[in-house]
């Protein structure tokens, strides 16, 4: 039939167009990416045994269910287009409407490519738990993550030392981190090491990664938390051994000791550049915080505090505007990476 | 499911009886009637989460009372009661309808409900004062937030039976016992029996258990 | 209409029955607690088991559902929704006493 | 007292500061004055949209057509057909609202032109909005108006209280759109989650609104779901046993059992975060004992259920759609029906799927993506099915069968995101990431939306007696599926790049071109859009010319159409007996159809009632009231439901009897109608010559 035809032409056209776009994108975020050789922040490009078993697994999941998936759209059209209204010499069965055959095809083979995604599934949920430690002959190296309104801060208990807005981390070394809130619930991701987890008040969640090359990583908040969410960004450097140690010193060197005045300063509704304006000195870098020492068990307090059993009138609340901080960032506090 | 056919046969519910010649009211009746089933099913499922609710909230007490504090064997042992025996006066009124029809027993069973009823709710706010009055109210802890979350809803909905009942006394009054009247007094009688469940949940959940 | 004797005394049975039932099923549990007559976890046991008959109690004798024909629909409803209860209470209590033990735990 | 303690008592914490312009007047630097003009535009959008709306009824006196015809109708297909431009009105908004998000983050390399709070605002209504004033209204208001039909039934079990869910519905929807003009909306997202929604850090009225326009709409859904359950259970016509209904009433039934049993957590959470909010209660506040993650897991507890709440009667729709525009059977019914209640059961045990970040324990996570994995056999089967309707068939290419060829394409690929997506490995990487935002769209668009849209097309003749322009509605669905491809597959590879949702801007240039390609995608479907709307007034103009009196314009299959469109009051002059799973075609291949009846007898249908609207009204006050603190108007209209309930308990003129005699003559004339026309192939199905009276020899020739 004519409309029917019509139809079609439209279609190939639509999808023909539509590659090309999209390839000349690939090509274009290709090129953007080298030009301006910002921080890893995708899985696809893996830093780490955890981001390159998930990565894995999506590409397998994917291919897998594929052969169940691809079927449909290419069936859709061409059934279609065979049995379209008026097409010649082509049976018509108005009355037909059951096969065994069809029956134990349609219900078998998806529930047998779901028998088969299990086992992957099963296995990489419980090798990848973020509880989980990570299988090495090195100690791990433990860092307590404490998200505050719009920045994460960093504790490195056995080195005595924190930081804002810069991870660095051993390569070949587990890292364990321990993570809590100081204000509402977050999302602690470095896409390039491992996924993510949740952060909460009063509660300790934690994550397992290790980088395997060295690089600089992205590493954000992805759960949206107020008006400077965006700029919740820091960057993770895994460095070698010696780097690292280094980056240690410079930081007891370089840095101020972190006291709970200065604490008061830094948990208010800020982004990492007003917190920098505030507190930062022109020994450290650029909108990067370091801190010398840290008071005894800074984090578990932090925690503790939401568990005393006393009222939090919202001034005692870090991340609220009644607490001193201001709900929106002003126009220049606003940071991101690479910029 | 056998619900094909549709059931033209009379109630079996006792408490309705509305004889012979009212076919058509009769599945009227039975979709008004299965309606408020469902009805209840959901609002069991909204209890259901606020027990689920709570019990995961037993322990956050927040250096605040627990439920060995608060919790006054007599008093609800009292409310239980009177509770449970409204339930047994509004079957007898259910039962008086189904068989009979006269009115004044079913007026005399429903008032003596009605009383029960307030006297369970007066009973239990007066638990929930001298609970304030130890300084736990719901603003004290997580614990009391999932209480006061739950015992007062089904307080409420003893109370909105209540109002319904003294509505249900005007109405016979009004209209007699006419089809309409007799089936909402039927799903009265399931929201009221229905309520006790609740409490049996509450009872045992909430007060036994948290004395043990 | 007349009245069916038989049937009334039948019914009225059914009342009495329902009534002595769970004010028995009451008193045990109120019973152990007020005079601790058991250990705590088989008290919580008890006070489980016997919530849960005199639920069942109530749904017989007063709300009168049975396995009869009639009532079919209406069980299959209450069953239906008893799963449902299952899962979502069930599963909330198992997520967050899991969530509690790992995250509250310093 | 002074004036402004009487302000407070009356107006509670409404103020000047409440007023869109005001923060633009406060502090005109020229990001406040560009959001100012943008708020205080939408704002008077709505101001004048309902000021020309009052004056148009006004000049054309039609107060009265539309009380006594619409508002305080109980007939479901009126009150579907409300429910519908309910759904059109919103959906207005909440597309301008995408548009401007991807506007702004097209631009949002480094900054962009809105302010971050505005854009929390659009992401939060527009999500609000899509899910529970726009797709939850069209679908109850689909089912509304064809349900009854599909199954020989003259209307729902409890019409009044359809048209009480309806206001309820209209009056949560009513707040959201007051939000635009009197104070700010949420900024939490659409699922709200503490303790960032708390009084402590969101004391302001937009969680407030949030809140009410959510629990007024989630009881009006419980009240709709126990409707449809009932009727579907207790009004089919004789010999309708359950395996001969029609899957879209098959759909429909397992829809309202999910409403059921899945709307209560959501009134059960919306009420709990309002205690903690105005009572000081602490269920999920920081500190004092309260536990967050609980208000995450209630949620999801219904919102999982409710993206299949979403999906089924458009699963439902597809079902009908390919086997009339095939010609043929459904291929496996019985499949069809298992599937779907498979779903419907399974979509309870699955919610966890939503926060597998949360920290619970791997074995957890595993038992719950492998259930969701498993929500993917049933759904395949439903897609196989349909290929299969097709398979020796004889398919015409009409509007709503485009739809659902784009849709068993588009939304396999949707399902395949999900599947990855149930994979906690995985979406421990994707999880809060625009590949997420890119999996919901790609089933709530094509899934959803589309399956709407066919129903739309499908089903507009019966309830208004004409067909819709079939050139105009080609265009707008090939608009809306390239603009739909576009605008949301640079998602997927957004959110692989690690980007997250709900940001204002971003700073890695390497996302810009996705981004671009993306906006000229969200400017497609307002063409497509667009288009829509000159369709329904191209269609309007030529209603004559495309009038389908006779009211079978599709050869359908099912009992709607064995009736005149647009239908009557009654639907059925008399009750037809069911003896098969397609009794139209049945009756039409064996020549019984458009047969008088041996005799007619008197109708009883339910009289108007003002109750809807009065439970609308006092509903949108009371949460208005709640909003805004104005504690009197509170506890006025709170007082003034059970007052109106009682009083509507003690009238007992609730049914009007239609004489059987102007049954008889209404059915007479069509019948004689009927007899007129010339039954017309398929080949005109879509030309002025199609009056509604199918020809099916074809069809009967090849059996
Ligand atoms: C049904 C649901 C639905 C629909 C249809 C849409 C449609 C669209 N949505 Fe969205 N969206 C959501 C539900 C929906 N959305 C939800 C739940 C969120 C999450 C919010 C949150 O973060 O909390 C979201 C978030 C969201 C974001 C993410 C913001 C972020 O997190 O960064 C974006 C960004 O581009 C977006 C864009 C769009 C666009 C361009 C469309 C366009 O496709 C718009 C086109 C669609 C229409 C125009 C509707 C068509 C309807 C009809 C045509 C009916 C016609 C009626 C009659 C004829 C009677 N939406
Ligand atoms: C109509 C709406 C709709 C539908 C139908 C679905 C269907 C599915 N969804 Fe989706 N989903 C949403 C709407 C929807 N979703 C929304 C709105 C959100 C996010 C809300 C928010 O956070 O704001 C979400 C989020 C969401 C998440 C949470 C992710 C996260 O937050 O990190 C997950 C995780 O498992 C998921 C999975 C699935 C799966 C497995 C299906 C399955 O049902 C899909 C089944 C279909 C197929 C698989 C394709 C067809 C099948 C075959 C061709 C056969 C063969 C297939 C196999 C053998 C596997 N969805
Ligand atoms: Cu969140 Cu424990
Ligand atoms: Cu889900």
């Amino acid at each position: 039939m004519k409309s029917g035809s019509r139809a079609h032409c439209h279609r190939g056209k639509t999808v023909r167009r539509i590659a090309v776009t999209i390839l000349t994108l690939l090509a274009l975020s290709v090129l953007y990416d080298d030009a301006w050789a910002l921080p890893v922040s995708s899985f696809l490009e893996p830093a780490g045994p955890v981001a390159a078993a998930q990565k894995n697994h999506f590409i397998w999941v994917t291919l897998i269910t594929l052969i169940v998936v691809l079927p449909a759209i290419i069936l859709t059209p061409y059934l279609a287009w065979r049995y379209r209204y008026g097409a010649k010499k082509v049976a018509y069965k108005p009355k037909w409407a059951f096969s065994w055959l069809f029956e134990i095809l349609i219900w078998g083979v998806p529930t047998i490519i779901v028998l088969i995604l299990s086992v992957p599934l099963w296995n990489s949920t419980h090798q990848l738990d973020p509880y989980h430690p990570l299988a090495s002959t090195q100690k791990p190296l433990h860092i307590e993550v404490i998200g505050l309104d719009w920045k994460w801060l960093f504790i490195y208990p056995d080195e005595g030392i924190a930081t804002v807005g810069e991870m660095a981390v051993p390569v070949g070394r587990p890292i364990a981190l321990d993570l809590t809130t100081d204000t509402v619930m977050q999302s602690f991701w470095i896409p390039a090491l491992g996924g993510q987890i949740y952060a909460m008040p009063g509660m300790r969640t934690k994550l397992q990664l290790l980088a395997d090359r060295p690089g600089q990583f992205r590493g954000l908040n992805s759960q949206f938390n107020g008006m400077g969410f965006e700029h919740q960004q820091f960057l993770t450097v895994s460095l070698k051994d010696d780097a690292f140690k280094n980056w240690v010193q410079q930081v007891k060197s370089r840095g101020i000791p972190l006291n709970t005045g200065r604490y008061g300063t830094l948990n208010k509704q800020s982004t990492r550049a007003e917190s920098f304006a505030a507190l930062g000195t022109p020994a450290m870098p650029q909108d990067i915080l370091y801190f010398s020492s840290v008071p005894p068990n800074f984090f578990q307090q932090v925690i503790a505090r939401y568990r005393s059993g006393h009222p939090l009138p919202p001034g005692d609340q870090p991340g609220t505007k009644a607490h001193g901080g201001h709900s929106t960032p002003s126009p220049n506090g606003k940071t991101g990476l690479g910029t | 499911m056998s619900a094909g056919n549709v059931n033209t046969e009379a109630l079996k519910h006792p408490g309705i009886n509305l004889g012979e010649a009212h076919g058509e009211a009769h599945t009227q009746a039975e979709g008004v009637v299965f309606g408020f089933w469902v009805f209840l099913m959901s609002d069991f499922i909204l209890f259901g989460l606020l027990f689920a609710t709570y019990a995961t909230m037993v322990d956050h007490t927040a250096g605040g009372p627990g439920p060995k504090a608060l919790f006054d064997l007599k008093s609800i042992s009292i409310e239980t009661f009177a509770l449970l025996l409204s339930s047994f006066t509004f079957g007898m009124a259910s039962l008086n309808l189904k068989h009979g029809e006269r009115r004044k027993p079913i007026i005399l069973w429903l008032l003596a409900t009605l009383m029960l009823g307030l006297i369970f709710l007066g009973l239990e706010l007066h638990d929930f004062s001298s609970m304030i009055d130890k300084g736990a109210g719901p603003w004290r802890s997580g614990f009391l937030s999932a209480f006061f979350g739950l015992v007062p809803l089904h307080g409420l909905h003893v109370a909105t039976a209540s109002l319904w009942l003294i509505v249900m006394l005007v109405q016979m009054g009004v209209f007699g016992l006419t089809p309409r009247v007799k089936t909402r007094l039927l799903r009265l009688g399931l929201f009221w029996h229905f309520l006790d469940i609740i409490w049996v949940g509450i009872f045992s959940i909430v007060y036994l258990a948290g004395l043990s | 209409m007349k009245r069916n004797d038989a049937q009334y005394h039948y019914d009225l049975r059914i009342y009495q029955w329902g009534l002595g039932l769970a004010l028995l099923l009451t008193a045990i549990p109120f019973a152990l607690v007020a005079f601790h007559g058991a250990p705590p976890s088989v008290l919580l046991w008890m006070i489980g088991v016997l919530g849960l008959i005199q639920v069942i109690v109530h749904f017989r004798f007063f709300l009168h559902i049975d396995l009869s024909s009639q009532k079919r629909e209406d069980l299959h409803l209450i069953l239906f929704t008893v799963l449902l209860l299952v899962i979502m209470a069930g599963g909330t209590i198992w997520i967050m006493h899991n969530l509690a033990e790992r995250m509250m735990a310093s | 007292m002074t004036a402004s303690d009487l302000w407070h008592l009356v107006f509670g914490r409404l103020g000047l500061q409440s007023l869109p312009f005001w923060d633009m007047i406060q502090h005109p630097t020229p990001s406040h004055i560009i959001n100012g003009i943008i708020a205080t535009g939408a704002a008077a959008v709505v101001v004048i949209g309902a000021l020309v709306t009052v004056f148009l009824i006004t000049k054309y006196r039609k107060w009265g057509v539309l009380w006594s015809d619409w508002l305080t109708s109980v007939d479901h297909k009126k009150i579907g057909i409300m429910y519908i431009v309910l759904a059109f009105v919103m959906l207005a908004r909440a597309l301008i609202e995408a548009l401007l998000i991807r506007t702004q983050q097209a631009d949002g390399l480094n900054g962009g032109f809105l302010s971050a709070d505005h854009f929390a605002q659009l992401f939060s209504t527009h999500g609000t909005i899509m899910i529970f004033f726009m797709a939850m209204p069209f679908l109850i208001g689909l089912i509304n108006f064809v349900m009854p039909q599909q199954i020989g039934a003259r209307d729902v079990s409890f019409p009044m209280m359809n048209s009480i869910s309806l206001g309820l519905t209209a009056a949560g929807a009513a707040l959201v759109m007051v939000s635009l003009v009197l104070g700010k909306f949420e900024t939490g997202g659409w699922t709200a989650y503490p303790p960032y929604t708390e009084a402590a850090f969101n004391p302001g009225p937009g969680v407030d609104y949030w809140i009410w326009a959510i629990a007024l709409s989630s009881i009006g859904t419980t009240m709709t779901g126990i409707n449809f359950a009932v009727t579907i259970y207790k009004k089919r016509a004789p010999g309708m046993t359950l395996f001969r209904m029609p899957l879209f009433t098959w759909t429909a039934l397992c829809t309202a059992i999910l409403m059921i049993f899945a709307m209560p957590p959501l009134t059960a959470v919306s009420l709990m975060l309002a205690l903690d909010r105005y009572l000081d209660f602490h269920f999920f506040t920081n500190g004092m004992g309260g536990n967050m993650m609980n208000f995450a897991n209630l949620f999801w507890l219904f919102g999982h259920p409710e993206v299949y709440i979403l999906i089924l009667p458009a699963f439902g729709v597809y079902s009908e759609v390919f086997s009339t525009f095939s010609g043929k059977r459904l291929y496996g019914y019985t499949s069809l029906v298992y599937a779907t209640m498979a779903i419907a059961v399974l979509s309870f045990t699955v919610w966890l799927h939503h926060f597998f970040t949360m920290g619970q324990s791997a074995n957890i996570n595993a038992v719950f993506g492998l259930l969701t994995m498993i929500i993917g056999i049933p759904t395949g089967v439903k897609i196989y099915d349909w290929l299969l309707t097709m398979y020796q068939g004889r398919v015409r290419f009409t509007v709503p069968l485009i739809y659902a060829l784009a849709f068993s394409v588009l939304f396999v690929l949707g399902g395949l995101s999900g599947v990855l997506l149930a994979n906690p490995s995985i979406d421990f990487q994707v999880h809060n990431s625009l590949f997420l935002v890119a999996h919901f769209h790609n089933m709530l668009i094509p899934g959803l939306l589309f399956g709407m849209l066919a129903g739309y097309h499908f089903w507009f003749p019966k309830a208004f007696g004409f067909r819709l322009d079939e050139r105009w509605g080609r265009l707008s669905a090939y608009l809306w599926i390239s603009g739909f491809i576009l605008a949301f597959f640079p998602l997927y590879a957004l959110g692989l790049m690690g980007m997250t949702r709900r940001t204002v801007s971003y700073f890695d240039p390497a996302y810009t071109p996705w981004m671009l390609v993306a906006e000229v995608g969200a400017l497609v479907l307002t063409a497509a859009l667009t288009t829509l709307v000159i369709q329904l007034i191209v269609s309007i103009r030529e209603r004559k010319a495309n009038a389908v009196p006779v009211g079978d314009p599709w050869d359908g299959r099912s009992l709607e159409w064995a009736i005149a469109a647009p239908s009557p009051e009654w639907n059925f002059p008399v009750i037809p007996t069911v003896t098969d799973r397609d009794p139209f075609a049945v009756a039409k291949a064996q020549h019984t159809a458009y047969q008088s009846p041996p005799a007619y007898e008197d109708i009883t249908l339910p009289t108007n009632s003002a109750m809807g609207m009065i439970i609308c009204v006092v509903g949108g006050l009371l949460g208005f009231a709640l909003v805004w603190h104005m504690w009197w108007l509170a506890i006025l209209s709170a007082l003034a439901v059970p007052v109106a309930v009682i009083a509507k308990s003690f009238d007992t003129r609730t049914e009007k009897v239609i004489p059987a005699a102007e049954v008889r003559q209404q059915h007479q004339a069509w019948l004689a109608q009927a007899r007129q026309e010339t039954p017309i192939s398929r080949q005109l199905e879509t030309s002025p010559d199609n009056h509604g009276l199918a020809d099916n020899t074809i069809a009967e020739a090849s059996t």
